[in-house]
């Protein structure tokens, strides 16, 4: 096989067993992501064919587990962690921060961390608290990581082969939402680039950027406003840390109009660093100000209420009008 | 070990039973605190005995089967879409109901998820567990109402906020006790280690209360523990000591000797109920993947809820009558459980931008009055 | 006594003292607060005066620390937490996101959460590693936390009094760098509200927004800029979550330019949520992009490198000069 | 206990003695694993025993004289504004020159930030300690060429790392080991209690050595644990062993075992090495603040280097040429990190963008340009 048709979840396994397969150091860790293959089943079959010594049930414990991958990237092994949510992150936060993050710089280059750190995040599964979050903004903000997220299955077979071929810790964020989502993986392409941004959709009017699950929404989006003769290109990011600047400017010179769209929390999200690094360089080709949408300031609610605090299409369309509105 | 036990003595008639259920089985399963065999043989321990009345033991019985039914019909409930998860505490009603009505009134709890038979004994209405899994809130009940602190999902951590509520309570001069919750996995997080050190050097009256079902979702035990939980006490500077977690007459002794320890100024106790996840982790999760059938059928001879009856029947704490009548009591609670969470209502939108903050944010009302109008802005299309 | 010179390591430990004095609920906890009084001294002699009992020394745990703090916030008491040094304050990261910010929510209003969490931040001091960071915008990214730094020894004596007071979770950062700044205290004031930013110099050409120890960059910023014939407006923030976008809306209406200021790297940082919201708000008052001047996207280098780390007077005039060249 | 003991017989001639110093001392103190007095007695000890050669024993001596000399130095160079802090660690050079000379190359190590006597014996050039102490580098060594870890900070992560790094040795399939230092105060932290649970678990080699020092800056050790620290270990279902850490001899045998048994695939051991920090917790310190003097009196009778003195006088393993060299070896190092350190060159300004990704960041580059760019504007200015 070369192309197939992937689930996002299937392709991030076929990712994580090729990447088994090529190189005997990778190591899979993480809570129950050995017989029953995670709760997502994303790591699925591989504990049977690599065994429990590449791919470990971890004791529950967060801390641990990125503590124990930072002393195995030491001993020269490149461990693939998985947090089980979002919101499961947290106890690690301090070993990924002060240390994971930081260990490259502090030993001078000496010794380098290929950790990558898998986390299944957002909403709109109609989960209980603290399974839908979009803390990414948390990682960007600090040097020494790098923040991707993929929104097909293509981008999540190559992405995460390029993370754990990276000498870098990755924080590799997996839309959950979009986990069944199908398309087309060509495991012998050639990637590009790990950190540059795609146009999923080209369009004139006006610019939606947007990385993981908001990627198909904005493509909603751009259809819904085709129909009323609006042209909006769409910006898959692909990368929080760093950000394809240079791709969101030569797109908002042509179309003079930017709406970023996130599932985190605009207050101090991700929009707050492209609206305002946008606006440096495009000060004199947008017409309008840099609009987000995203989750509001307030903890995710419970589920019965997450349609109305995600940014859907509805709202997308409603800053898109906004925008044009100036 | 337990299943394969010989018939033991009659209730009070032998010291040796107890003694011998309190050392290192055979198997190399360590002491075990037990006062109810399997069997539903009442045996002796010589540090903890228990005396009840018919009436404490049929309240006991009643506790642990309205529990399984009030379960059962949730786990109906999510089958059925009402809810959209449900974690079912089958196998562990002794456990909880045992330590639960241990605690007294002035008693703090702090539950995981699984602690429905815990809030049945501290008298929160069940239906109220229902709201966070049907997804209409985070948590529907005032935890000062009864004591019974929300649910908390990120593991370990409350076991800190039971110690630090317990050094309240010792600040107040007071002699009520607390408990934390929590299970064999959650013994690996960092919070719940350092819960155990803030208790030790403060004393806190506080019991630490594991229920090891042997399951962290598919992960047995050994991968988070070489050794029996209980012993994590003792490298600690309190005691430890490990139940029967499906006896719950043991359970209630040993939380009740745990709790009056705290009370008379003792400090931290770590109690391990020994007992047995029989369903899924929760009714997102597939068992099949990861265990065994037959495990689950040696744990169905150790049921906590059939070995009570045994005894109720043949020492005659109750009649055929009490039995019915707990049927039918039964029924009605799945009944009013079915009803209750059926028309338990969504949220109103608004309710996104409630309660964040005490004492107002401003960009919340900003957010909360940009929402609003743009929730009004479709009423206005819709016109 | 009323008014009196104090330095805002005294001002924090008189507010600190009211506060015990005035409520027998409020207690002290944290590493080395009790005989040392602190690393800093700022709990100088209050184990002394107010015992053990209320002054507790906690074990060498932050995740401890802010857990039993909530806790005991749970049984009415207002626990004041001391972390040591900004970079320590991971361990609790976890804590403070998943409980201490959500419970009140997840209570739906039920239980409060008055728990003042003191951080002593940024750099300039000479330390090692850990002890110089800026951390800010991964708390005001998160619902359910308010955020206040003081820039000045009554702002630190009065805002401390309201974060006491406040039914809220508050992380209050101290500007270390600033412990011994001097100024005048009036302990008999009645203070403003704790979430409005002040107008700490008047000026037309630009407006320079800043909170805690780049308050004082600004003003001495202002003060060249104003022997060049440059009329700066320097707003002191004091509070990152909320952010007081209506006094800076109405400085930048009259200005018409806008710098921000922080010790905190630049990505992600409160700038970019600052010159997001403002530039919205004041599309069409801007004649140039909201620039922004704080740190790189760097771990906090070794401190014979934080001179040319941090921003000082030069790159803010440098910022302050782009700007108006516009 | 140990500066009140009556003289002992000499070493190897007494059972007794070592016997005795295995107990509990009637104070109450725990079991403390001793082969050297404080008087510089030799005792004997049923599980460690240890018989080195003079030129050894010679060895011992100077590592923990040229430690000593080197920190002294450190410390007037902090005095004299060369350094911006220094963690002292007198009092602590046998717990760090015993455990460090039990280690092997192919060991690896993962030091707290005062472990500047086990980088002495790693081989670690001790300028090369001063680098992050000065403010040019956060650790100026590569850790690789020493099996020499960077100093960790903040308190505790390290134990996790020397956890999975011993994991990665045993998936190896060698016989190396890996220890983890970290304080009394260290031992609250959930970090190192993870460590614990991860490394019983997955059995890795790995020895935990917690220098008690008594303090954690001005925090006793009361107000971490209630009872022994070595005692931890138990609860985690490995073995911990309080050692005297102001012995080297006891030291050394008691880390060498530990090693010993993590390379023979008995995994973790908790080693408690009972020192003391006779100094202040850094030069920012300043204990007279929460500590008596008559403690540290009570300690200095039983320095760690003067007892190593009287045994080797008194059993005439060194000569007065011996000592003489010494001393001329110390004032040479002192004179030499003089010198080094204060030739020490600022770094580089653009080291700031350095090494801050293996494989660079679009954001790190576009930072560097216009910091190159806007320091370059000054250069023009002042031409
Ligand atoms: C910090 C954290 N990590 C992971 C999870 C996901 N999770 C939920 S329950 C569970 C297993 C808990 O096992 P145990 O503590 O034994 O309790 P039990 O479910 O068996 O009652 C896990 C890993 C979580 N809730 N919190
Ligand atoms: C997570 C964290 N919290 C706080 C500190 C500040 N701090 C530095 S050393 C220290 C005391 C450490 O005591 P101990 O572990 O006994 O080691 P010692 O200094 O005595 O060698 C503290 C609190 C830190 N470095 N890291
Ligand atoms: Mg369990
Ligand atoms: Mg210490």
């Amino acid at each position: 096989m070369s192309v197939e048709k992937l689930s996002i979840a299937k392709a991030i396994n076929a990712s994580l067993r090729t990447a088994l397969e090529n190189d005997p150091k990778v190591l899979i860790m993480g809570e129950d992501v050995g017989k029953l293959g995670g709760v997502f089943r994303v790591t699925d079959g591989l504990q049977k064919d690599f065994g429990e010594d590449r791919v470990i049930d971890t004791p529950l414990a967060e801390s641990g587990i990125v503590g124990t991958a930072i002393g195995l990237a030491l001993r020269g092994y490149r461990p693939v962690v998985e947090i089980q949510f979002d919101g499961f992150v947290f106890p690690a936060y301090d070993q990924i921060v002060t240390q994971l993050a930081k260990m490259h710089a502090r030993s001078l280059g000496k010794v380098k961390l290929p950790v990558v750190i898998r986390i299944p995040y957002g909403g709109a599964i109609g989960a209980v608290e603290h399974h839908s979050e979009s803390p990414e903004a948390l990682f960007a903000h600090v040097a020494g990581l790098k923040v991707i997220s993929p929104s097909n299955a293509s981008d999540a077979y190559w992405m995460l082969q390029q993370a754990i071929q990276s000498d870098d810790p990755v924080i590799y964020f997996e839309p959950k939402r979009r986990y069944h989502d199908k398309s087309e993986v060509d495991t012998e392409a050639i990637p590009g680039p790990l950190h540059t941004a795609r146009v999923a959709r080209e369009g004139t009017d006006l610019t939606l950027a947007a990385y993981g699950p908001m990627v198909k929404t904005c493509l909603e989006a751009a259809a819904a406003a085709a129909e009323e003769g609006k042209s909006l290109e769409v910006l898959d990011l692909r990368s929080m840390s760093p950000i394809d600047f240079d791709s969101i400017q030569a797109s908002v010179e042509r179309t003079r109009r930017l709406v970023v769209v996130h599932e985190a929390p605009v207050f101090y999200g991700s929009g707050a660093e492209i609206a305002a690094r946008i606006t440096e360089r495009c000060f004199y080709h947008l017409e309008a100000p840099v609009l987000r949408v995203g989750g509001y300031h307030a903890p995710y609610p419970p589920s019965r209420l997450e349609d109305e605090y995600l940014p859907g299409l509805d709202r997308v369309l409603d800053a898109v009008d906004r925008a044009l509105a100036y | 070990m337990d299943s394969t036990a010989a018939r033991k003595p009659r209730r009070g008639s032998s010291k040796r039973a107890g003694t011998k259920a309190a050392k290192a089985a055979p198997s190399g399963e360590p002491e075990l605190v037990q006062l109810l065999t399997p069997e539903g043989e009442r045996v002796e321990h010589p540090d903890y005995s228990i005396d009840l009345s018919s009436e404490e033991l049929r309240g006991l019985y009643r506790d642990m089967v309205l529990t399984r039914r009030f379960d059962a019909e949730a786990t109906t409930l999510q089958r059925q879409g009402e809810l959209g998860l449900w974690a079912s505490l089958l196998g562990q009603e002794a456990a909880q109901i045992g330590s639960g009505r241990a605690t007294r009134d002035d008693d703090y709890v702090f539950p995981t998820y699984r602690e429905h038979g815990v809030a049945w004994c501290r008298g929160v209405d069940p239906t109220n567990l229902l709201g966070m899994f049907r997804g209409v809130n985070h948590g529907g009940w005032d935890p000062n109402e009864n004591n019974f602190h929300l649910y908390t999902i990120v593991i370990g951590s409350q076991a800190l906020h039971a110690t630090g509520y317990a050094m309240g309570v010792a600040k107040d001069g007071v002699d009520s006790a607390v408990i934390a919750y929590f299970g064999d996995g959650a013994s690996s997080q960092g919070d719940v280690a350092e819960a155990f050190t803030f208790s030790a050097v403060y004393n806190a009256p506080v019991v630490f209360f594991c229920q090891n079902n042997q399951w962290a979702i598919s992960e047995p035990t050994d991968r988070q523990t070489r050794v029996p939980l209980y012993q994590r006490a003792q490298g600690y500077g309190f005691p430890g000591v490990r139940v029967d977690g499906n006896d719950v007459l043991a359970v209630l002794a040993v939380t009740k000797a745990a709790l009056d320890r705290a009370r008379a100024g003792e400090g931290p106790t770590l109690v391990e109920a020994f007992t047995y996840r029989m369903g899924a982790h929760t009714t997102s999760d597939d068992p099949t993947r990861y265990r065994r059938d037959e495990e689950r059928e040696l744990w169905e001879a150790k049921d906590p809820i059939l070995r009570l009856r045994t005894l109720m029947e043949r020492e005659g704490h109750a009649d055929e009558a009490f039995f019915t009548a707990l049927e039918a009591e039964s029924d009605a609670l799945a009944k009013r459980v079915r009803d209750v969470v059926r028309s338990m209502p969504d949220p109103d939108h608004m309710a996104i931008f409630e309660n964040i903050y005490a004492d107002g944010h401003a960009l919340v009302d900003e957010e909360r009055a940009q929402f609003a109008a743009y929730q009004a802005s479709f009423a206005e299309e819709s016109r």
